[in-house]
Formats: structure tokens, C-alpha cells, sequence
């Protein structure tokens, strides 16, 4: 048993930094961290996936065949350690690691052929249609209804909390193709034109007061039935996988330590009238910085099992449960560092195009946002009560 | 001992309930969202109509001689309406001290103002360095010939550009603090307004070479620290049934929310975990109403009471107000986590003031430091 | 509104000081310091029912005609607050608390005539047989019977976690007289003389090492029909009746006071090294200090509401879930004030006849078992997951 | 970068889960919480002939040369048993102290009475007045014509009477701590033994004018504090498997109580409450696991590091046990708190090392001094 990396690994590593060097420009940089919302918009996000595809690291999780760069679980650690440390943008996961998979996995060749390219050079941007008004945990119970006419679906309905729908010219979306006994059994997988006539889209601004999410019209919207993944009404078992995928998102570790050095750093300068010299600071901070080296540990023994041929298995709703609150113990540690200038709010969007700042420094700007739109982390993507009764039944067998 | 209202207090609970109740509509919030004021000038004549802005003030100086309870009945309706004219810092903090500090002559001169409501205050204290050390002041009064010079910078000044004047603090020679009062525009003196979080609007200050007249400073010279002690406790415990009214506001909301709200074919109040959820958000509720009820039955106590019931009650209700904030909204599912609902603002308003004076880690210290337990403060 | 008592209230109050000063031996008070477990043992207790019997407080919540002193709810307020801070025994409440109240609200006149100065005396010890193994939280499941024979009844079964049965002359006792549909419908209230033959008790130790709770059996144990209060089948009534009595435990937080006190006194002596100077602790005693304060803020007003003839109602249940939590983090606290001195353990109780303790200062003692056996307090008398349970029904109406 | 048993390890495992399975029944323990010894000798010897006592030891003192994740391996399972031979006093904290500070013929004398089991040691260090300051140590050892006399009071020594000879820290001249080999029954030394909270015994030392040989004083004089600091941050990472195979073993039963225990009719585990908590015990004990393994790891890492990882471990492990012993308690209802059942023991054990070389708060500070964050410890 040991923690150290091979040679191999770590000659990676240091291509992995050499390419962050070159390409991570300042204002990708600057841009990422004042970008208080999850993903990064479409011309920091997408230059950066433009560069990584350039360099052949488009899609990590992606089979060889169509791109990937054939890395071992060790290289995608090392390779998302990296980036979390260096503060890359984050790029929007809905192309290559939400519908790249489920169209590698059971979307035709001609599908493979047109879209796996264009995700990967980030022709395309995508957007994720699952969530209804009324069927957010509940997602089974989804309304949108694709009626076949011919060789389309028309489609009517809502979706809502869609991230990017305003940038994306792309949407794969669950919707209900028929009624069936079972909910979950009339649901199918399509992918959808954004240009299409009859779909709008609506502002939904986050309590943090960014404009990430959206709620997405279908008015007699006509889909070509060759956009449909695979078989009709097999659709939920395409959906689940993404999910899977999602809650198991494997590597936050790094991430949750970039977070928390940010947080650091301002505890440690004038900006906060350095807000470490609070033992009640000091300490939280490193209690959470303890759950993180528990976290990243977790993550290795993951790691180390998926390297060995084993399956993690269930532990990943354990992983998304505590990444979410460790994600909110860090944002609440960041509005408390900051103290009374948790008072100012800056409507402008993006921050990072704010040329002057009026009287408080730049870097306190994303805190309050952050912290405000961190509540989200254990709402989306599956409410934290709801994975905890996943892992009571699933984990525990309950 | 007795905790009941007396009927004045009922019927000032009365008019309070019923003018929020009618007024601070969401509509009204929205209007006011926008507004370079932040607050409605024709309420705020309202308020001196209906004698709430003489509350505090003795009644030798033109008000009504009330207390730290009526002042609570009132913040706590302001809470539940996310109010955001300036009564905190123009009645609750800017009266007290010039009560507290100032010549008869200045009291004579600027209480009635107050009361009539022509006019408003602001406390400018905060420093970014000082963080929540109510002693911790870098900016400087110096004697000229013609009386004072301040020189300085100071955060989160609320309702700075609605002010008439600024009561601004500041270090004179001898290691004592002055309040002074600036009047709004003066040379020197830079505001940098903005949106406050949770509503109404705030600034940061600078001056620079700011020159005011020998009897800009508030008293007679002697050090305004052991004041600003208690108007600061005054103002925790004001701040504690803000807090209160707010809320009570959020449980009010998630409880008819989650009662509504269907998922997997039942109410999502119908699962035991949301269930308990909200029994012990209505135990922290009813556990802040407490701690903010004592404070201001302690407001007039000899100092360590009153300042460890302030303390106290700041920690506590800034717990537990932090509790139901997250949870509100936690419950509201993604609607919480959007401006698309007033529970945001609720929230908002709870975190803006959560460390005004010190959140609750400052304030256990405090109350353990004045409770002889040796600790830093 | 103003928190100062009266002048007749203070000089009430004085007239309390003064009697606990005369009735108070140091024995006593450093017997109730000594005990681990909720009540004291027989010996000290009922000393000090005697004391208070003698002086005509023996009673404090019953009617005057069958001796109570007529208190204002102030005064009992007055009266707990001064014994809590004094430190005087914990009298055990089966008699004067919970079977005398039902016997005066639903007992014969013989029952009331016989009982109730036997209780007062001191001379009667109760205990209460309500659980069942099997029936904890879920009461109305009990299966204990109840056989009527003639003038008899005829009682087979089994009680637990039953209070000082091993010192009782006497036990209260649910048990079946019926098989109904609705299970609540067939209890009825029984009255046992603990001499009966065919009743046996078996010790249980606590976690704590303290015997305070048994089981009892009860075989073929015959017990006259005249023995019943009030109606058969109407027990769970009676017995509600003596529950909402047990939570709604009204003046808690003098005592809490009073704990936190001891906790603090030796957080600030060399028997444990001044914990006080941990910081952790300092700020933990402050947070449990507000935390009672609170608490009393919410006695005090629901006692206001009382002497203005108001009726508290549910609010009862909050006060006990915040009690029993409130009184765990005392002995929590206790724990880690005594450091490494918790690996002592005296197995010798009680322990207040203890002569000489080997090198360990004799007021850490109790603090190890006080915690252990105050596991319980979120445990009897209803659950704090019932406790909440039952505030989301009542007190919010979910 | 891997995480996997090797096949030794794995042996080592299934060995020592065997043993433990088969010998630590609950009849068993119902003997030993009576043994005057408070373990069995019997099972020491076993112990030795598994090669168990030489784990840690150098191969040229007769040992094994095996590193903290064996120590880990062996202290999980026997956290599973509720062991009390006295492992951690002798192996992982007498021969790891031999080792760091003996001289070479210290090491040649005493280490291999270790591995075969002849020499059972402890060691006292704990004293009221220190609290859990590792430095802070007013027993004293001033030199004498013939050696040395040790004089001061030792608190919570774990298996103190069944050691053969007592490794005592005292201040030497200079500041410097020494540690002192001292036999049991020497003169001066009076020992007050009782039984030990969840198992095992322990004593609290006295030592009076105690006189011992010149070659007492383990190694060259030099001062012993880096080292001790070493040992007791490999002890606290053995302490920790301990934990998580005691954690492991509430939640196992705990589950399984909730499973077959019926309240109004239906098994408690279908609360969708219990659920969640038992879901937070399995994440709970998930992540002491993991801290319990880094610790392992970092063992022999550069001090700050290894120190940080040490006192991470300690602090979340500790705050994890405690969550996860109270709900244990808790789900099992009036059962839990009763000696009736098993689970009462292993609370007891959890609780009782909780604070050995310092509790979760005082290691969370230590962690933040460690990390340049300007704590106290």
C-alpha cells in the first residue's frame, strides 16, 4: 500500500502542468474565479475545451475509438487533480461526460458519427432536458409528451432548471412518448435541435442573482424521430446512466481543496482584516480541510479498486452527499471570512467583465453568490434527502 | 414577572402587524428593489405620523419615552415585512447615541428631527480591519484651529446615502473615541453606494481630510466607547427581533409550502425526515423569540448582564436563524434556490445582518470572555 | 413586561432559602452531588419529602383540600428555582407527581382518602408499571392482562424499565382488561401493593453501572377490583393524562442551571487541570449557558401565560425534546472537562458511601456514569423521535 | 498509488478477524471484566506465537519489521473484539518508544522480550495539571550519585499493574523530558489500580523518591519530546483502526436491531428518520475509515505532515465515533442504555479513548496550528 504515483504517473503529471502552463491564459484564469455560478459561460468554458481537444484530452471518459485519450484511472485522477489546482474553467459536463456516453453507449452510427465529433471540439453546446415544473426529485412523473406523426415526434411541454439552455444550440431531453402502467416505461431518449420553431426559453435567475438556469417552452416542437437514442420508451434506463454517472462524479477532491485554499487565502489577507486571526475561522477551516483529506481518500480507495477491475459500486450517492455539503461548509466559511462585506451586491454579469471595482477588492466579489447558489448543491442533481434514502436502501440495504 | 404585553404594546403590535401587513407587498418590494433610495420617503413620513420614529426618544426631547420592548414589537414586524426604511440605524442606533452622548444642546437640536422624521442617520463604525472589535477604530480626528479633521475608511455603512448626516467614529488624541457627526456631502468625503444584500442599500465611506466644526463632535470629549457598548447591545437585541419576525415568516412559508408541494404521489410534508425538519426549525424559532425577548428585558441591566444577554442572544438567534434560513430553502427544493420566490429575500436579509456587530462565534466568545472564562474576545 | 418578582414573591423566595438552609444537612447535599441516576435512592428522597410534608410543601401541585400549599404559579416556580440552585434531593415523582395527580382527578373517595396522605407522608414509595418489553414508545401495544375473578383481578405479565420497583411498596400499572379493536380501549389503571405474592423483580443495570430500573413479573398476581381508578378500559386516558403531566416537566432549567454549574465549577478547579483554559470548552459552556437561557425565557413565558390563566398546551413537547438535549450536552460537556480521567471506573453504589476514593477527586466520579445513564433522557418518556414526531402533528398541525 | 492489501496483509487479516471471531465472545468478556489482570496471559502467548509482538520490531531485534498499516490491520479487528490485551501499551507505544530513543543494548535487552511476550509494558505519561499538552510534564528526574530519583504523578495508565516495567516521562535537568525505565514494585512507586472504562484496567501512578540505576533513562539524554511525538502520532493512527472496527461493529448491529425490532407494527428501520441517521453512521464510519488509513500511510511522512495527518485523523475519527456510539445508543432505545447488551461496551471503549493524547477539539486546533493557521493549541 502506498500513495505514491509510478514514474510514469508522474511524468503525466508534469505534462498534464506543462500543457496548464502554456494554455490557462489569465483571464481564463481570472474569469474562472470570478465566476460564481457552476459552469463557466460558453467563451471561457469553451476555449478551454477547444485547447484540450486540440491536445487530444477532449473527453477523458470517452473509449479510444472516438477520441479519448485511453487513460488509466490514475491519469484522469492525476489529470483532474491538476486542473482543479490551477483553477481551469469549468466547463459545461452536459457534451462530453452527460450525452457523449449515453450516445457512445446506445445511440446509433450514424448519431455517433455526427455528434461525438462535435461535442468534442465544442461545435456543439448542449443542454440537459429532464427536469419538469412539478417533477424535480420525482422525475418519473415527467408530462412532456412526443406524439409520433409520420417520421416526427411533435412535442409540447416544459422543462425547467436547464443549465445553459440560453447558450446551447443542442438539448437531449426525456420525454414522454406513451402511457404506460409503469411511469418510467413510456419515457424516451431525444436529442433536440434548439433552432427548432416553437421552443423558447425563459431567465431563471438564481438566488445569487446569475443567469444559469432556464425554463425551456415546447410548443408543436417537431423532432425527426432518427433523433431518438435507441429504443422508444427505453429511455429512463439511457437517463439513469447519466445519473449514475452525475452522482458518481469521482473526483471532487481537488476541487473541494482549490475552493477551500481560495477561502484561505482570504482569511489570510488584508482584504478580510485577516479574518484566520478567528480561532473559530482557523478551526473550521481545518475541519474542513480533515473532510476533504477523508474524501479524497475515499476517492482513492475508489480509485485503487477501479484500477484493480472492480466496481465502486453504490458508494457514489456516499461521495455526491458528502462533496455537497463540504461544497456548502466551504461557501459558508466564505461569507463568514468575509464578514461585513458580505453587505455588498454586485448585479452585474458577468463579474468578470467588471472593469473597476467600487470600494470593496475584486476577490470578495463571487463569495455571497457563491454561498447563495451553493444551496443549490444539495437540491440538484437529486435532492440530499433523497440520496439519503437511496444510500439507506441502496447501501445499506434498508 | 409578567411577560404579557401591556395594551399600549398590544395596540402599538396592532398597527405595526396591520401597516406591514398592507403595505410591504411584493409588489412593493420589487418597486423598492430599483429605487436609488432603497425605502419609500412618503412611508417614512408615515412612520413619524404614527409616532414610531419618537419611540425611543425621551419625551423632554419631543418623543415618547419607549423601551427595548417596544422597540422589539416593532423590528419584529419589519422582519416579517423585510422593511427597509432606515429605522435601525436613523431611531435605533443614531438616536440612542446622540441620547447617550450628546450635549443637551445637540440632543435639543437634533432629536426632534428625528422624531418629525426630517432627519435621517446613519452609524458609520465598521472597519475591514477592525472585524467585529467594537474598539478597533484606524480612522483619526485630529484638532485643527477651526475644531476637527477625520481621516479614514469604513464598510457597510447602511442607508449612508439617504442621510442627512453620518455619525462617524473615530480615534482622538488620548486613545479615546469621538463620534462625530458629518454632514452628507461634505469635502472630503467619497460614498460608494450599492444594493445591500437582502434590500434596501448601504456604503462604503472615505474621508479624506474631511474638516468639520469644533461642535461636529457628539458630548463633551470624554470617550463615547462605554456608549456605543450599550447602544451596540440595544441594537443586537433590536436586530434579534428583526430576526425573529423574519424567521417566523420563512417557517410560516415552507410549512404551507411543503404541505402543497406533491412528489412521489404525496405532500412532501408527509415524509417523517421533512416532518422533524420542521418541528426543530419551530423549536429555533420559539428558542430565538425567547433570547430576543430577554435581551431587551435586559437592555437596561448593569453592563455585564446586558451585555451578556446581547451577546447571548446575537450567537443564538444567529444559529438558529442560519439553521432556518438554509432549511427553508433547502425544502423549497429548486424554487428556493431561484429569485422567484420571496423566501430569497428572507434569506437574504437574515445572512446581510447575520454579522452586523459580530456573528455568533464573535458572540459566545464575548459572552464567555464576560462570563470570567478566559477567553479571547 | 419585567422579569422582578414581587415583594411578597421575594419574600417567599427568602422563606424558601431559609427553610432549605435548617432542612439541607451536608449529607444530603453531597449525597444528591454523588448520584448518577435520575432519583435519589429512598434514604436521602424521602428525608426530604418529610422535611417539605413537615412544612406543608410536601405537595406543591395538588389541591388544597388534600394538602397542597396553594401555590401561585410564580411560587412554584420560586420553590423549584431555589432547590435547584441549593441543590436539594431528587425525590422520586411516581408518588407525589404522576399517580398522586390521577388519583385525585379520577380516584374513589376511599381511594383519595386512603392514598393520598400515604403519599404525602412519604410513607407509600411508588413506582409506575406503564412499559412492557416489546411496548416502548408504541405504549398501547402493552400485553400485560388483567383477568377478572369475582372481586379480583388476575394479572399475568411483565413491566420494565421500572423506577426504584426494588425500594416501592406500591406500583400504578397499566394492563389489559379487554381485547378491543382500537388497542387503546381495553387498559385500565390498577393500583398494586408490590407485596402481592407472584410479583418479582429483576435488577437492570443502566449503562452507568447504576440499578435504578428493573423488570417485574407478574404471575397469576391477584389484585382487588376496588384497586381500580376510575373506569375499566379508560386507563390510557388516565395514563395520557400522567404523560402530558411527565413532559410538559414546567421548571427545568433551574436545574440545568444547577448542572452546568457543577460542570463549571470543575472545569475552573486543578482536579481537572482548569479544562476551563481550552477554549473549546469555554465557548461550549457559554453555548449550553444561552441555550438554558432560552429555555427559561420559554418557562418564564409560559408561565406568565399560566398566572393569566392561559393553557401552555403543546408547547409541552418542545420543552422536553430541549431539555433532554440540553441536559446531554451538560454531561457531554462533563466528559470532556474531566480529560483522561474518565478511564476511572467505581463500581461501588451508591456512590455517596464511598470513605475513601482512590486517586481520584471525588466530585469527578459521577460525571462518567451521569453521562452514560443521561443517554436516557432522549430515550424515556417518549423518544425524542416521537417527541418530534408528535410537535410536527400537534404544534404545527403537519 | 495503491490502496489494496498485499497478500501478506491480507493474511494478516483473515488471521486476526479468525481469532477474534472465535475468542472474544461476550462470555469471554464477562470473565475478563472480573480478571484482576483485566486480560488473559493465555491468549498474550497466543498472541506472541502469531507473531503479533514482533510486528512493529526490527528484524535485528527480533521482529518483523512490519509498518503502520499492519499495526492498523491488527487494532481494527481488535476494535471488533473489544480486546484488552495490553497491544497498544507494549507494542505500538512501549517497543515503538524502545526503538525511537533506546540505545543499542536497551534495544538488544528489551525488544525481543516484546516479541515472545516475556515483557509486557506501559506507559506513563498523562498527568491532571497537562491536560493534553505532550510537552508539559511535571514529574521530575534529577540525577544522582548512583542514577536517578524520580518523583510526580502519573494519571490514566492504561494495564499498569500487568507491566513488567513502566515507561515513566519526567523533566531532567535542562527542560529536557527523559523517559525512565522503571520496574513495577520499586520502591516508591505506589500504583492505584481499577477497572478501566469499556474494558481493560489501568491505574494512576505515584512515584516518591524513586531511585533507579543510571541506565533507566532510555538512549543518550537527549531530549525524548520529537520522538514521543512520533510514537503518539503513530498510536493515535492505530487508535484509529481501533475506532473504525468498533464503529463498524455499532453499525452492524444497529442495523441489524433496527431491522428486527417492531414499534407500532412495522421494524423501526422503516422511519424514514432512522434511515437517514443510519445513513449518516455508515458515511460516518466511511470516513473514519478513511482517515484512519491516511494516517497509516503518512506515518513516516516529514513531521508536519505527518502530524497533520496524525491529529486529522484523531479529531474527525473521534467526532465521527461520537456521533455514531450515540445513535447506536439512541436506535437501540431503553435496550441501549442498559448493560444488557453488548452495544454498551463498545460505546464505553469508544468514549473511554477518546481523549487519550487529546480529544477531536484539541486535535483540530493542533491541526490548524500545524497548518500555519496562528491557533493555540
Amino acid at each position: 500500500m502506498d500513495l505514491t504515483f509510478s514514474a510514469e504517473e508522474r511524468a503525466f503529471e508534469q505534462e498534464v502542468r506543462d500543457f496548464i502552463v502554456v494554455n490557462l491564459t489569465p483571464e481564463m484564469k481570472r474569469a474562472t474565479a470570478l465566476t460564481p455560478s457552476v459552469f463557466s459561460d460558453p467563451d471561457i468554458g469553451m476555449a478551454w475545451q477547444r485547447a484540450l481537444h486540440k491536445k487530444g484530452w477532449g473527453a477523458p471518459g470517452w473509449p479510444v475509438e472516438y477520441g479519448g485519450p485511453d487513460w488509466t484511472p490514475a491519469q484522469r485522477w492525476i489529470f483532474e487533480a491538476e486542473c482543479a489546482r490551477a483553477g481551469v474553467p469549468n466547463v459545461n459536463v452536459m457534451g462530453v461526460k452527460m450525452v457523449g456516453p449515453v450516445i457512445i453507449g446506445f445511440g446509433s452510427l450514424e448519431q455517433r458519427n455526427f455528434y461525438l465529433p462535435r461535442i468534442l471540439s465544442g461545435e456543439d453546446y448542449w443542454c440537459q432536458g429532464y427536469s419538469e415544473p412539478g417533477s424535480g426529485s420525482d422525475l418519473a412523473s415527467l408530462k412532456t409528451r412526443a406524439v409520433r406523426d409520420g417520421d416526427d415526434y411533435i412535442i409540447n411541454g416544459t422543462k425547467i432548471w436547464t443549465t445553459h439552455a440560453h447558450h446551447a444550440n443542442r438539448m437531449f431531453a426525456l420525454v414522454r412518448t406513451n402511457e404506460t402502467e409503469r411511469q418510467q416505461d413510456g419515457i424516451s431518449f431525444i436529442l433536440i435541435d434548439m433552432k427548432t420553431p416553437g421552443i423558447t426559453t425563459r431567465p431563471i435567475l438564481t438566488i445569487g442573482g446569475d443567469h444559469e438556469v432556464n425554463q425551456v417552452f415546447f410548443d408543436d416542437v417537431r423532432v425527426p424521430v432518427a433523433n431518438r437514442v435507441g429504443e422508444e420508451g427505453k429511455g429512463w434506463t439511457y437517463g439513469k446512466y447519466l445519473l449514475e454517472f452525475e452522482r458518481g462524479s469521482g473526483i471532487a477532491s481537488a476541487k473541494l481543496r482549490d475552493a477551500l485554499k481560495t477561502v484561505s487565502s482570504l482569511a489570510e489577507s488584508d482584504a478580510t482584516g485577516r479574518a484566520i486571526g478567528d480561532p473559530d475561522i482557523a478551526v473550521r477551516m481545518s475541519e474542513i480541510e480533515v473532510d476533504i483529506d477523508a474524501l479524497e481518500m475515499t476517492e482513492l480507495r475508489v480509485l485503487s479498486a477501479l484500477q484493480t477491475g472492480q466496481n465502486p459500486g453504490a458508494v457514489s450517492s456516499l461521495l455526491k452527499l458528502r462533496v455537497s455539503e463540504i461544497r456548502q461548509a466551504v461557501t459558508r466559511l466564505g461569507v463568514d471570512v468575509i464578514g461585513n462585506d458580505r453587505l455588498y451586491v454586485e448585479p452585474m454579469r458577468p463579474l468578470y467583465r467588471l472593469n473597476e471595482v467600487p470600494g470593496i477588492p475584486e476577490e470578495l466579489l463571487p463569495v455571497v453568490p457563491e454561498y447563495l447558489n451553493g444551496r443549490a448543491y444539495t437540491i440538484f442533481g437529486g435532492s440530499s434527502e433523497i440520496q439519503r434514502d437511496i444510500v439507506a436502501k441502496m447501501v445499506l440495504g434498508l | 414577572m409578567d411577560l404579557t404585553l401591556s395594551d399600549e404594546q398590544r395596540l402599538l403590535r396592532e398597527s405595526a402587524d396591520r401597516f406591514v401587513n398592507e403595505t410591504y407587498t411584493a409588489d412593493h418590494r420589487r418597486m423598492i428593489a430599483n429605487d436609488p433610495l432603497g425605502f419609500s420617503m412618503d412611508i417614512w413620513k408615515q412612520f413619524a405620523d404614527l409616532g414610531w420614529l419618537a419611540l425611543p426618544i425621551a419625551e423632554a426631547h419631543g418623543g415618547l419615552g419607549g423601551g427595548a420592548i417596544e422597540i422589539g414589537i416593532l423590528m419584529e414586524a419589519f422582519g416579517r415585512g423585510l422593511v427597509t426604511e432606515p429605522y435601525l440605524s436613523t431611531v435605533v442606533i443614531g438616536a440612542s447615541l446622540i441620547s447617550a452622548c450628546g450635549t443637551e444642546t445637540q440632543k435639543q437640536a437634533l432629536l426632534p428631527k428625528i422624531a418629525d422624521g426630517s432627519l435621517i442617520l446613519t452609524f458609520a463604525h465598521s472597519e475591514r480591519q477592525a472585524r467585529y472589535d467594537l474598539a478597533k477604530v484606524a480612522t483619526t480626528a485630529k484638532r485643527t484651529p477651526d475644531g476637527w479633521r477625520i481621516d479614514g475608511q469604513k464598510i457597510a455603512v447602511l442607508d449612508g446615502n439617504a442621510a442627512g448626516q453620518i455619525i462617524v467614529s473615530a480615534h482622538i488624541d488620548g486613545g479615546k473615541i469621538g463620534l462625530f457627526m458629518v454632514p452628507q456631502g461634505a469635502a472630503g468625503l467619497t460614498s460608494r453606494d450599492f444594493p445591500r444584500l437582502g434590500g434596501g442599500r448601504a456604503c462604503h465611506l472615505e474621508l479624506r481630510d474631511v474638516q468639520l466644526p469644533a461642535d461636529a463632535l457628539l458630548g463633551d470629549g470624554s470617550d463615547a466607547l462605554p456608549a456605543l457598548e450599550v447602544v451596540v447591545d440595544r441594537a443586537m437585541a433590536a436586530l434579534g427581533a428583526e430576526a425573529v419576525g423574519i424567521m417566523q415568516t420563512l417557517l410560516d412559508q415552507t410549512l404551507e409550502y411543503t404541505k402543497i408541494r406533491k412528489q412521489f404521489g404525496r405532500p412532501l410534508s408527509a415524509n417523517q425526515v421533512i416532518r422533524h425538519r420542521l418541528a426543530d426549525m419551530a423549536m429555533q424559532c420559539d428558542e430565538a423569540r425567547s433570547m430576543a425577548l430577554r435581551a431587551a428585558l435586559m437592555a437596561d441591566a448593569e453592563p455585564v448582564a446586558r451585555s451578556r444577554a446581547a451577546s447571548g442572544a446575537k450567537a443564538k438567534i444567529g444559529k438558529c436563524a442560519r439553521f432556518v434560513a438554509e432549511q427553508s430553502v433547502q425544502l423549497h427544493g429548486a424554487m428556493g434556490v431561484t429569485e422567484e420566490l420571496d423566501i430569497g429575500s428572507y434569506f437574504k436579509r437574515l445572512l446581510a445582518f447575520e454579522t452586523l456587530f459580530g456573528g455568533s462565534a464573535h458572540h459566545y466568545r464575548r459572552h464567555a470572555a464576560l462570563g470570567g472564562r478566559g477567553v479571547h474576545v
